[in-house]
Formats: structure tokens, C-alpha cells, sequence
């Protein structure tokens, strides 16, 4: 509704804490900007190693949403509107990821998929296939951390949703899959998208795991926040202050001009 | 915070008596079990003595410090982050080394690959693991494969030695260059063939400027640096300085 | 196609047990007071609540029996169903929700489209195809929502309050079309409505629900001339008591006697309509020999007329004119006699 | 609707999918499951180091998402909501967290709050107060790292709702504050609980931003993730990984427990 | 407390141009066709949609003037609304919905709650204080949303359609609680209808709306009396034609002629009842001077009649009984004169 009437003036009760709330985000960035170093920037950015860590992070968090958005959405559904037996456990296990801490997942990874792991014994074994150190596994590292996030921003907007629709679409002759195709999900796109972008950029910021299961190799590996560790525990936090604002850049770039689009369409 | 033990701490310039109060030691990671025991026998020692320790990345402590912590005594894991703090004029008097580190080639239990030596990091169909050049155990590496003469190939190059540890534990990595400490500490998991000539690694330990309890601070720093210290530190896998 | 449905089902305070049969290709209108069950049976034969207790067979093809646990499932059942508050999908244009069911049938996408163009065109909705249900006014997505419901040609049509936010120059047209639709439609149909008209005009038979169960069944002339309930007589706009008849006098509960142009025994429903009574200041003096002290409780004014309420012995509701309104000086709370002619009275078995 | 009949039935489509998005998130967990020291858990778990850390743990992560709560569903709301200038790139400022490497985090941290930071100087100076390496630094870091995740959802819940309803509400003549407290509020309720979900337990794992920003003392800073960082600093992976377990179980215990009761209750 | 109000506002394919005067106290009933732009005028003086142009006055203080930069916020109008959807909050309960205005406006929560509840009465909803809107039938719902909107004593009173759901037996009660309550109500009231019945009983005066223009006003006798638009003339059930006159006869574009009783001249509207129609099967010879062949399009019951719609240079519609229907043998594409005593006819200017 483009046209309908704004109300502009915020009640105090709103706009305090929300300021609040802003400063404290906003603020530290602040501080990183206020100490990067400017003169180094041009020298830092242009680097080789910085320009393919930043393709390969784009292109690696990009893969990663997908797969997510492909696993994580039909998970969500399953949680909001199934009567599947022992439900809120298995919601409760989706979720853990995000109290593991990344490094115990990057190990919990290599006990499954590495290459006496669980699974990644028999891949091994029978493909000769070992994901660690390979791109894929960085993927893999992102999709363990940051889909828990896209699935429960999802099941959130799906609760929120009106369920009668559904309804109607079944008694039209719809089959679950063309009602969750054409109805459930664009009723939920706003969920659906909030949760990509969070998990984009989780999985753009993700470290620990990847630095565990993936580890750090230029080109196939090594990503920017690698690349921002590397320099902070090389007593260089400048150069890992670049990076990150570097990364910054990129990412709010990104989201800002795609929401802008995505809104823009669906209004 | 840690600025009540400066109020039990005798004023400054006064006759030195037993250390007393809160000692707060901002340690790199890596000191985490050594420290610990020393502590142990120093609070033994001093009764009316606390250490607090808060372990993390040398670099992060660094940066503590040079945002203002009110700590008083920083230990970290190379020189140059302690050379950053030195520099941020944190740091009170020359920091002394008091440990250092070397290098050894570790493979997972039994040595399935049969390596044998640094030639072996060279093998591309040996999975290797080194430390990023970057970094302190890194820069070692690299010294010590420039001096053997080889020129390695790497399939991961880890940010932390402890990575690199916990691969070659996990028997994700056939090989890895690390450091001995680390390769205790993993136990059984893990091999170490000797290799000659391993360069070494300093550890550094300072009083900081402004120590709220300078008197502790530097008790602490004596027990490091002297016999205490030496013992346990050598019971981890440290050399002496 | 036939409908036979015994349902049973709790929710909340309501208690229902309704059984429905359906002929081949007929339509019944389901009336009945706000909170009756309308929708709820709706609900129950789409299978989208589950029966509690009972079977409903559509053309010989068991779709609910709880007690042998079986449950189609909606999607499975060809129901057709347009509900009181639309639920267009929001993020289609209107094209697409009337051809969603099509295309859920597996009709290639174009065949659907021009399918569902048709009968917007037959909703008085031509180029309205690309909006989106946001941006319709309530009567025409009224008209959407119908033509959603009807272009998948389903066995069992169930249509509640289809027309009633239709305005009174679409209505006819719409009520025409449906009503052609459903002459050619061998399935059957159920139409829930609050216009008797509508009821009469679609409903092959009429069903009057209330609290759950079916109170009077029939023809829709047959229902309207002999009413079962006060909610069926008002919606047909007659007075109705309720007595006991001994010879040519019957005894309401308040002990008011009404007299009779026929011998009747036991308990019985006593009709007559508003226009049959008349209203004066004093006890008529005339042939009616039913006449009643009244206290007016309401008037309204109703096209020519004006609607007069009166409480006493025995309620009644008058139609009268308003030169009789202003000659008597009726106003509320004013005395008043009613009288009505017994020849104009129907009486029929309680 | 506790009575309506469910479809049991789920198509492949989604099954597939879903069945492989929930082994990514719970093979690794078991994997940690298999690995762990069994036979020494009861004496790590009683140790009175980890009990400390514990009790930390849970009391920072609930008052964190309890601030991030009051700030971010605001900010939430005014992203929405508003017609505010330079939404788009509030909104991107707000996300940025999300990416920032945890530890970059913490060094921006003390850059604005730490004794010779823009505010910390200021509040050193004025009040006498410091806010590094005080428990107080652990919240504000965790609120810094988990409070965008609590507004991305909210604000996506908010995107699904109907504002025709706040329309109503003011013709009622409710105030602004009213019609969020009474009428908006309720109904993104899932989506807010989805949010606080995502924030607490992004909070209860926080380890980078916290390490650097408030330093990791037992019993003031130390929380569950540092300890494990200690454990595995000392060589002591299985005290780790029966950390991590930990941490899961006391999660997973929460989440679902206060998940069944809150939708118990809504319904 | 009046209200005067220019509305210019234009939205995809509707352009609204209205002007309104709402006397203190006076109801107005807005009439007119799906899509006319009845429910966009009141959102516009609830302040929900921005005016492009204009002006809104209510009780002298500007409400909206875009030109002045002029605009009161919703909640600062004191305007009540019933929306077509209802829109109860569906997470309060019915109690808390009806209270929520009272609540808004400080009133302490038990005086709110005793008061919602002393309405919900009113509406014949007692007992159902703890329900939420979604375990409401659709006319409970509607019933609540009324109540919801009263109690708050707006100045400005917006009702879409407010008994549009209600169930035969309750919309008098209703309507009769509505008519007392506005009757004793010193704001304005607009209430869109499509029932003519409700705004003649609710409304002081009628507004007709169509394609977002005001085609006729006046009091409801008026309008029903002399119909302006096809649509009024359906809505009111009469026949319309327009012509030119010259003395006693009148041409319709279509080439047709028509006699009147009385002399007219020039533009003028032609209007009489279906009742008043004659069907025969030849050129009728009695004193009907208006007689045209015409094709039958459609029959349809009607209470006790049947409504013939015929097609031709004159188009009409005529009630019949089912008798003549069966006699003439009428059906669909059947041929048929019809005739019209001139002395039926009324004849008004264009
Ligand atoms: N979810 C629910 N929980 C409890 N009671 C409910 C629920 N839904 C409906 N009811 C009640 O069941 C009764 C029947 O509702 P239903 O919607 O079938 O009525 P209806 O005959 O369609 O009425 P209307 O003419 O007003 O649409 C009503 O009293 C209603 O309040
Ligand atoms: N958001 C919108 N965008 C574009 N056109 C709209 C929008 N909302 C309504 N319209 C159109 O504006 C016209 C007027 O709509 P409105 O809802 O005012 O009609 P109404 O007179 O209330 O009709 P009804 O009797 O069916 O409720 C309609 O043709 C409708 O399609
Ligand atoms: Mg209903
Ligand atoms: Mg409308």
C-alpha cells in the first residue's frame, strides 16, 4: 500500500529504545571506521589475495544460502505445519547449531565428514571422495551454522501466516506440493527472505567451523573472515579492520540494493 | 573489576614486602595449563596473593590492553604482538622472554604414511598441514623448511597451531608441522618425529604500566621468569629462554 | 452424484448432528440464525474438520467415517467451496486464483487462463484479470471467490453466503448465472444464505438449521407457507404461534385462545401474515373473532408500509399503512387490539 | 486449531529435502555424541569451574536477549512500520553484525567502549565507570552480536501481518504505543519468540566478540564457550566437546520446553 | 456536529469525485454498484487513505485539505468503522475487542469492560465474552465488529455493509438496535448498504454511487419513487427507460415510442413497476396504448410471482404469477407482447 497515510510521528516509548538499540550496532562501526587506516586502504584492497578471498566468500555464502533456502525451507514447513511426531525435539535439535560454538562444530564436522569420519569414511571408501580442505566443505561449514537461522526465521512467519488458505487450496484439488509452491510459500516470501539474509550473513561472517572442517587454503578455502583471522593473529588488526570493513561494504551493498528490489516487486 | 586489588596493594614506592591482592595476568592460550599451576603454588606461597587469569588470542590481549585493561601483567605467545603493546607505550619496562618453543613434525598415532622427515611435507599425496606464514608458528615453519631446503605442499594453512593439532589428532591430516607444547598436550593421538634444527619461538612477559597492583605484578612476573616458573613451564613441553 | 451425510460434531458450545441427503444434481439452501452450524457443516462435508461421529457418502464413495477410519482428504474429495470471508490468495492476480484450480487438475497453463477469462467474463469482472484481491472492492471479490469456486466443475459444491455482498444490480445477474450453472451441474449443492428469496429462487429444497440440528426440511414453498420455528416464520414474514387445539379453538401457553376456521386436535403451529392483522384502538367489533390487547413495542417503516410490533398474550407482528399509523396514533409503548380473521389463519400438526 | 484434520501425508518434494537439511544440522551432533568421554562426564560436568561458567552463561544470554528484546523489536518496528529517510541503509547498518567477524567485533567494542574509547572515555571520565572485562561487557557484547537476528525476524514478521488491523485500532482512537502494544505485537508473537529463540542462543555460543571485548575471567566473563576455548588450549578436547554437550542439552532443554509452553498458551 | 466533505482520490482505474453534507444527527445511506467506490469513501473520512484533492470538514474543524498541507491522524478523528472484513484483533478476546476504543481513550478497564459487555447484550451476544474472533460465525463476528465500533460514540460514524452477514431473524433486532441508537446519536452516520429496505429504514437521506460519482440523491421515498440510473431503478424494482418527449408520447433511442398520461418535453425518465406490466400472446386490443413484441431472456421465482425478463427495442421486466406462465406457455426465447397502461407510468426530467 504505497499511498495509504504514514504516520510519522513515533511514540517516545518506541523511538528511545530504539535508538538505543541502534547506537549500540551502529557505534562500533563507528569505531572501525574511525580507525582504519585510510592511507594502507587502496594497497590492502587491491591485493590478490584480498580480491579472491572476497570472490570466493561471495560466492561460497551465495552457495551455501541456497542450499539452505532448498533444505531449510521444506525443514521450517515440516515444524510449522505437520503433526510430525516428536516435533519440538527435532526442533529443538535444528536450533542447536546456533549455541555450538563454531570451532566444536568445525570438529563435530570432521567426526562426521572427514575422512575417518562417519559418513565421510564410507564417501571416502567408496567415492574416494574427502571433502576437508575442499570448497565444498566450506560450504558445508556454512550450511551447518547458518541454516538453523533461515529455519526458524521461516517457522516464525509460517506460524504468523493464515493457515486457511491452505485449506482452500487443498479443497481446489491442489496437492500439498502446489499449495506449498503457490500459496504457503509467497504468503511467507517477507519470512522466507528475512531468514535468507540472515543466513547469508552468517554465513559470509563464518569462521570458526570453516577454519576447523575446511581449513584455510588460498583460492579454495580461505575466506575473508580467514583472511581477517590470519591478520589478527598476526598482531595486524589494521589490515583485518580493512577486511572487515571491506566486508561490510560488500554485504550491506548487497542486502540493501536486493531488499530494495524484492520490496520494491511485491508491493 | 580488577581495580579493588590496588586498593589492598601497598602504595607505591614502598619497601618491598610479601606480595598481597589481586594479580590480574592477561595470558596467551597456549599458557593455559602451565599457568594455571603455577598459580596454584604461588597463591600457596602468598596466601594473601589472588592471580586472576584471562586467557585468549596474544593478539586480542593486546588489544585489551591497548584499549585500557586494567591488567597487570601480559604474557604472550611471540614478540611481535608484545612488540604492538611496547609500542602502544602499555607496557612498563622490557618485556623478558621467559619460554620458548619449538617445532616438530607430528603425525596421528602409529604413523600410518610412514613419514619420516621435513622431505616428506613435499609429497603432494600426503595431506599437510602448516601454520599460516603470518602467523607466529607459520613464520617458524617457514624458516625451518627454507633452511631444510624443501618446499612444501600444503593442503591447509592453519590460522592456530591448535588446528593444526587437533587435524592431525582427528587423522584428517597426514602431517603437520607444530609445535611440541601441542603436540604433548593432544596425548596419545598423536606422533612426533624429531626434526633438527627446529627454530624456535619466544614467549614474553611484561608488568604493565598501569598495573593497579604493581608489587603483585611483578612477584608474578619474578615467579615466571625464575625457578617456579622454568620447572612447569619444562613439564609442558617449553624450553628454557 | 449424491450426497447422504450424518455428521456429528463438538466445538466449543456447539453441539451439532445434522443428516443431509442429496439428490443428483440438487441444490439445497441451508438457512439458518448466526452461530447455527452453517459454516461448520460446510466445513464438515470439505472434509477440512474432522467428523467426530458419522459418514458421509458422496455417490457411493465413503469420504468420512470415523468409526472405520476413513478420512478423504480434501484435495481428494472434488468440493468446490466458497467461504464467507473469500480467501483470495493475496499475492495472485485474480486470473490466477480463479485458474488455480484448474491448473491443480493439471490443465496446461493457457487452457486454464482462458478458461478462467470465461467466467470472469460471466462474473461482470472483464478487465479485472491482473488485479490482485487487495485491490478489489468486497463484491467483486465475492464474485472471484464464486468463480474460483465453480470453474473446477467439482462434485459437491458448497457455497456459503456466495451472494451476499453483492450489490442489488449484480446480484440478479450473478444469482441468474449460478442458478444456470447449477441447472446443468449434476453434482450437488449445498448454498447457505440469509435471503429467503435466494433460498427460494436456487434451493431445490430448503433446510433450516438451528443450535446444531435441522428443524424443518422440505420445499421451499412448503417451508414458507407452514413455518416449524419463530426463526423460520419471521424469515418468511409470518406470525407464528405455537398451541394446543381441542375442536375449532386452540390454547397457547399463556392461555390466550385463538380461534380456528377448522377442526384441529393436539398441538399445533398457528400461522398468519402480518398484512392479515389489524390493528384498532378499542376491542373490534367486527367478524374477527381473534382479538388481543397489545402493547406496541416497535414500528419501522418497510417500503409501503409499516412494520408494527406488539407484545402481550400473544405477540404479533402487523403490516400497516402509515395513514392507519398516523389515524390511530400508534407509538411505542401505546395500547392497541390486534385482531385477525380466523379464515386467515393456517394451522397445521405442531 | 488443535482440532483441524492434518494432512500426514508430505510430499517428496519436500520430505527429500527436508530429510537431507535435518542430517546436516544432527549427523555432526552425533558425531560429538560418539566421541564423547562418556565415563568422565560426571566429574567435568560437577567441577565447580563449569557450574560458574554455566550459571553465567544463561544469565548473560537472558538478559542479552532480554535488552535485545526491548531495543530491537523497536528498531524492528520502525523498519516496518515507518516511513523513516534512509531505511534501507538503517537496515543495513543494523544486519552489518551479522557478517562482522565475532572478534573484529570485539575489537570495535573496545574501541568505542573500552577506558579510552569515543563513549567508554566519556563514561570513565564522568562516571568513573569501565566497561571492559565486566560481566556487563559480556552482555553488551552478545546483545552487539545476536540483537540483528532478533530484528531481522521481527521485522519479517511484521512484513507478513496485516496493517489494516493498526488502522483499525486508530480509528479507535489507540494511540501509536497502543496499537504496538496491544494490536501489532500479539500478532507477530511467533515471529518475535522466533527471534528471541535465534538471539539467545546465538548469545549462549557468543565467544569471539566476548573474548576480546570482556576478556574471559572465571566468574565475571568466563562464560561456557570460553571455558571450552580454555579446554582446548590445554589440550583437553573431550572437556570441550563435554562442554558443547552441555551447552546443547541445557539449550535444547529450554528452547523446547518454553516453545511447547508459549505455543501451548497462544493457542 | 456535521460533516462536509470534497473528496477527490483516484486509485488504478477508480476516480472518485464526491461531494457530501451530513446535517448533526442525520444518517446517510450509501448506495450503489460493486466497485462504485463506497468503501473508499469512508476510508478516506477515516483519514486511512490520503486525499488527492479537497476537503473534509467535520463540525467545522478541517479534518483533511492536501492543499493545506491539512491532515488529522485516524486516531485523532474520533470516527468509528465497520469494515467489510471485520478485522477483529484475533489475538483479544470478544470482551476485549468491543472494550479496546473505551480502553484506548483511558477509560479505567472494569467501566470498559462493563460497558462491552452491556453492548454485546444489545447485539444478542451475551455469553460469548471470552470467545476469540476465530471460534465467531461469520453474523457473530459482524456483530461484534458493530459493537466494537459504537461503543467508542464516535462523531463520525462509517458502517460498510454492517449487517450484511446477519442471519433474517437477527438483522431486524439488530437494525432496530441500530436505528434506536442512531436516533439518539449526535454525530454523523454514513452506512453503505445493499439492501434498499435497510436504507430506507436507517437512512435520513440516500446517496447513490456509481463509478465514483454521485448520480442521484434525496430522501428515500424520492430516489425510490423516481429512479435516475438503471442500477437505482433495479434497486428499487422498477422498470426504467429513457427519452425524449413531445407532448403525450415520448421516443427512445431505440426508435420506440412511448405514451404518457401527461404532457412532457424534452430529457425525460420513464419509470413504472413490473407488477404493472401486462404479457399476452398477440397484440394485447384493450386500452393499453403501450404494447411491444418482445423475446423472453429469462424466468425466475420470485415469492409468490415470477419474474419474466424480457428483451427488445423496450426491455422490461414483468412479474407474473406462475398461472399466466403455464397459460402462455412463457420459456425462454419465446415470443411475447407486453403492454403498459399509460396511467402507470410516471414521468420525470432527465
Ligand atoms: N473454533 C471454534 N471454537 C469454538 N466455537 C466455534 C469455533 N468456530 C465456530 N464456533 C461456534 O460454532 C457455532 C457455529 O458456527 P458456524 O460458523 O457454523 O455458524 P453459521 O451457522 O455459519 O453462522 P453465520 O450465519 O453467522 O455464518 C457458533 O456459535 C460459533 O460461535
Ligand atoms: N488498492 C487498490 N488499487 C487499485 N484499485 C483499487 C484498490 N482498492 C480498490 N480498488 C478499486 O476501486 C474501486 C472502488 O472500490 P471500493 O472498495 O470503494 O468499492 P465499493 O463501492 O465499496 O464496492 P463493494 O460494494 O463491492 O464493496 C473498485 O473498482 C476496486 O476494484
Ligand atoms: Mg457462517
Ligand atoms: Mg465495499
Amino acid at each position: 500500500m504505497s499511498r495509504r497515510t504514514a504516520d510519522l510521528r513515533v511514540p517516545a516509548a518506541l523511538l528511545i529504545p530504539a535508538a538505543l538499540g541502534v547506537a549500540i550496532l551502529v557505534l562500533p562501526m563507528a569505531g572501525l571506521v574511525a580507525r582504519a587506516p585510510w592511507g594502507d586502504l587502496p594497497s590492502i584492497l587491491a591485493s590478490d589475495e584480498v580480491l579472491t578471498a572476497l570472490r570466493l566468500s561471495l560466492v561460497t555464502a551465495t552457495v551455501s544460502t541456497g542450499v539452505a533456502l532448498v533444505c531449510g525451507v521444506p525443514v521450517a514447513w515440516l515444524l510449522a505445519r505437520t503433526a510430525l511426531p516428536g516435533r519440538s525435539v527435532l526442533r529443538g535439535l535444528v536450533t542447536v547449531p546456533l549455541v555450538l560454538p563454531p570451532v566444536v562444530g568445525g570438529v563435530a564436522l570432521l567426526m562426521v565428514f572427514g575422512r575417518r569420519g562417519l559418513v565421510g569414511a564410507w564417501l571416502y571408501d567408496t567415492f574416494g571422495v574427502s571433502l576437508p580442505f575442499t570448497t565444498e566443505a566450506v560450504v558445508l561449514a556454512q550450511v551447518f551454522v547458518a541454516m538453523p537461522f533461515l529455519i526458524v526465521a521461516v517457522e516464525g512467519a509460517l506460524r504468523t501466516a493464515d493457515r486457511r488458505y491452505d485449506d482452500v487450496a487443498a479443497t481446489l484439488g491442489a496437492t500439498p506440493w502446489t499449495t506449498f509452491r503457490r500459496v504457503t510459500l509467497p504468503a511467507v516470501a517477507p519470512g522466507v527472505l528475512a531468514g535468507a539474509v540472515l543466513c547469508w550473513a552468517r554465513a559470509l561472517g563464518e569462521f570458526g567451523a570453516t577454519v576447523t572442517f575446511a581449513g584455510s587454503f588460498p583460492g579454495t578455502t580461505r575466506t575473508l573472515p580467514l583472511e581477517a583471522y590470519v591478520a589478527i593473529n598476526a598482531g595486524d588488526s589494521d589490515v583485518a579492520i580493512v577486511l572487515s570493513l571491506l566486508m561490510i561494504a560488500v554485504s550491506v551493498t548487497i542486502l540493501v540494493g536486493l531488499r530494495d528490489r524484492w520490496i520494491g516487486a511485491s508491493q | 573489576g580488577g581495580d579493588d586489588g590496588g586498593s589492598a596493594a601497598p602504595p607505591a614506592g614502598a619497601p618491598a614486602t610479601t606480595p598481597a591482592g589481586t594479580v590480574t595476568v592477561l595470558a596467551a592460550a597456549s599458557l593455559t595449563e602451565s599457568f594455571e599451576t603455577l598459580a596454584g603454588q604461588l597463591e600457596d606461597e602468598y596466601p594473601d596473593l589472588e592471580i586472576v587469569y584471562s586467557f585468549g588470542p596474544s593478539s586480542g590481549l593486546v588489544e585489551q590492553v591497548l584499549a585500557g585493561a586494567p591488567a597487570d601483567v601480559l604474557a604472550t605467545a611471540d614478540t611481535s604482538t608484545m612488540d604492538d603493546a611496547v609500542a602502544g607505550g602499555v607496557v612498563d619496562g622490557e618485556p623478558v622472554i621467559f619460554a620458548r618453543n619449538t617445532l616438530a613434525l607430528a603425525v596421528p598415532a602409529g604413523n600410518p604414511d610412514n613419514v619420516t622427515g621435513l622431505a616428506d611435507l613435499a609429497n603432494e599425496d600426503l595431506r599437510v598441514a602448516i601454520c599460516e606464514p603470518q602467523v607466529p608458528c607459520g613464520g617458524a615453519a617457514q624458516r625451518l623448511l627454507d633452511a631444510a631446503g624443501v618446499t612444501a605442499a600444503p593442503d591447509t594453512l592453519t590460522t592456530d597451531v591448535k588446528e593444526a593439532a587437533s587435524l592431525v589428532a582427528l587423522g584428517e591430516a597426514d602431517a603437520a608441522l607444530i609445535y611440541v607444547t601441542d603436540a604433548a598436550a593432544e596425548g596419545d593421538a598423536v606422533e612426533i618425529i624429531e626434526v633438527a634444527d627446529a627454530v624456535v619461538n619466544e614467549y614474553p612477559v611484561a608488568v604493565l604500566a598501569d598495573a593497579p597492583n604493581p608489587e603483585g605484578a611483578r612477584a608474578v612476573v619474578d615467579a615466571i621468569t625464575g625457578e617456579p616458573g622454568r620447572t612447569v613451564l619444562a613439564e609442558a613441553g617449553f624450553l628454557e629462554p | 452424484m449424491s450426497l447422504s451425510a450424518d455428521l456429528a460434531f463438538r466445538r466449543g458450545d456447539l453441539d451439532l448432528r445434522v443428516a443431509l441427503d442429496v439428490a443428483p444434481g440438487a441444490v439445497v439452501a441451508l438457512l439458518g440464525p448466526n452461530g447455527a452450524g452453517k459454516s461448520t457443516t460446510l466445513e464438515l462435508l470439505a472434509g477440512i474438520l474432522p467428523l467426530d461421529d458419522g459418514r458421509v457418502e458422496l455417490d457411493g464413495v465413503t469420504l468420512d467415517d470415523p468409526a472405520g477410519g476413513v478420512h478423504v482428504r480434501p484435495r481428494d474429495r472434488r468440493v468446490g467451496m466458497v467461504v464467507q470471508d473469500y480467501l483470495l490468495f493475496p499475492k495472485m492476480s485474480v486470473l490466477e486464483n480463479v485458474a488455480f484450480g484448474l491448473r491443480s487438475r493439471g490443465l496446461p497453463r493457457d487452457r486454464a487462463r482462458a478458461e478462467a477469462r470465461e467466467w470472469l467474463g460471466r462474473m461482470g469482472l472483464d478487465g479485472y484479470e491482473r488485479r490482485r484481491p487487495g485491490e478489489l472492492s468486497g463484491g467483486q471479490a465475492q464474485r472471484v471467490a464464486l468463480a474460483r469456486a465453480l470453474i473446477v466443475e467439482p462434485r459437491l459444491l458448497l457455497l456459503d453466503e456466495p451472494l451476499a455482498a453483492l450489490d442489488a444490480g449484480t446480484r440478479p445477474a450473478v444469482r441468474a448465472e449460478l442458478r444456470r450453472h447449477l441447472a446443468g451441474y449434476a453434482g450437488c449443492t449445498l448454498v447457505v444464505t440469509h435471503d429467503p428469496l435466494e433460498a427460494m429462487v436456487l434451493g431445490d429444497r430448503v433446510v433450516v438449521l438451528e443450535g446444531g440440528r435441522v428443524v424443518q426440511q422440505g420445499a421451499p414453498a412448503e417451508v414458507a407457507r407452514r413455518p416449524r420455528t419463530d426463526y423460520v416464520a419471521r424469515l418468511v414474514g409470518l406470525n407464528l404461534l405455537t398451541g394446543t387445539a381441542s375442536g375449532r379453538t386452540a390454547e397457547l401457553p399463556s392461555g390466550a385462545v385463538v380461534a380456528l376456521a377448522h377442526e384441529a386436535r393436539g398441538p399445533v403451529h398457528i400461522a398468519f401474515p402480518p398484512v392479515a392483522v389489524t390493528l384498532s384502538p378499542r376491542r373490534p367489533e367486527g367478524s374477527a373473532r381473534n382479538a388481543w390487547p397489545l402493547v406496541i413495542a416497535d414500528l419501522e417503516a418497510h417500503g409501503d408500509l409499516v412494520r408494527v410490533t406488539a407484545d402481550g398474550a400473544v405477540p404479533v407482528l402487523a403490516d400497516v399503512t402509515p395513514l392507519a399509523v398516523a389515524d390511530l396514533g400508534l407509538e411505542p409503548g401505546g395500547q392497541v387490539w390486534a385482531s385477525v380473521k380466523a379464515t386467515e389463519i393456517s394451522v397445521y400438526p405442531a
